[in-house]
């Protein structure tokens, strides 16, 4: 099976590790991608993740659909989240089921590091002294800090 | 000239002022010549030289033909995760 | 932090999950292993995970003690569970958490190589009809069959 | 002759019959010979030409010395996970 969604309400591992689980299962790997406290030296409050929902929606579904090809008999669940998120909470959620460890693993990274490069999605950081500034992973140069409103 | 409405994202849409902008295009236009047209408008500057631009949802390259109707986008780094 | 043990109950992957984050986690790794219902063709009923105690609790905490020193800024919380166990129980659960993903990534694959490289933990399969069966990763023809008691 | 206790796991165990063997080896024994002594006894036939022996509860190559009073084990293939 493979699931993916875009979702604006708070993230469940567990029922996403249940949902890929069978009696066939030997190895379970879930990723977690979480909110911290500190980015490049500064101190977060929070990040507002947007997306460019449709799209965002059908990246991740193609992403998971090459996972499912490239490791065959791989089950997988993925959940990204938008919104405003605080500290500790998770953005991004992956599970993946096999008979056997390496596909397990190997797809776990395949649908994080794809996911990283191609889905449309935007992580606007919130610090501490009120300003805000988009994460652009690209070029800490060209990133373009924003003035508190 | 043809008219074309594309949609901006995150600090694209801040650079603009606005989620969506129209550009006038040559005829037989290409996603090449949407940034073009794109980059001569007031906060066009933020584009670099070849930003990630989608067509119908995926990403297409600079030589692609273009037609209103579809819906097409222009893409600031991507950061999800 | 890292804690690594053996253990006789069920193991509780959400409670280590728990264990290893903290304000600072940008990325957290889960891998389970489970008992799967079928191994080389033969349908398994349960496995009974029997284990050097006292020398694969040390080895496991060397390769926790590794994993920190390759892997800096790693928390990890590791489990492994001997006994009996039926279908779908878990056998190993790894919890990695890390600032950045692949360090997460990486230290959590390279805890599950080790631990099947180097820690004295065996497995009997017990199948449908009756017999058992050590099962023995280095070759699968000089395995040992033993006849049901 | 000196005597060692041997601890012995899984199907090492059931192949001797016993978690626990004691065998002759010679002064100034090395692993190699507790190896040596072990395949001449009942059920010896089960070791492979270098099984894996610990120590002291970690592994150690042939030509490591050996004596009494150290907590020997030789192991079966690993299989934990």
């Amino acid at each position: 099976m493979r699931r993916t969604a875009l979702v604006a309400t708070p993230i469940d591992p567990v029922s996403l590790l249940r949902e890929v689980t069978t009696d066939g299962t030997g190895a379970t790997t879930l990723f977690l991608g979480t909110v911290r406290n500190v980015n490049e030296g500064r101190e977060v409050t929070g990040i507002e993740y947007s997306a460019y929902t449709a799209m965002a929606a059908d990246e991740l579904d193609r992403i998971a659909c090459e996972a499912v090809e490239r490791f065959d008999g791989v089950h997988l669940a993925v959940e990204h989240r938008v919104g405003t998120l605080g500290l500790q909470e998770i953005s991004v959620a992956i599970a993946v089921a096999h008979a056997r460890r390496s596909p397990a693993l190997d797809a776990s990274r395949f649908v994080i590091e794809e996911l990283k490069r191609r889905v449309p999605i935007w992580k606007c950081e919130q610090y501490v002294d009120g300003t805000r500034h988009w994460i652009d992973p690209t070029s800490a140069a060209t990133s373009h800090p924003i003035d508190a409103p | 000239m043809p008219q074309l409405q594309i949609l901006l994202f995150a600090s694209y849409a801040d650079a603009f002022g606005s989620g969506t902008v129209t550009v006038s295009v040559p005829d037989l236009a290409t996603v090449a010549d949407v940034v073009v047209a794109l980059r001569s408008l007031p906060g066009g500057g933020v584009l670099p030289d070849s930003p990630l631009v989608a067509v119908d949802r995926r990403y297409r390259p600079g030589a692609v033909a273009v037609h209103a109707g579809q819906e097409i986008a222009v893409i600031p780094p991507v950061a999800g995760g």
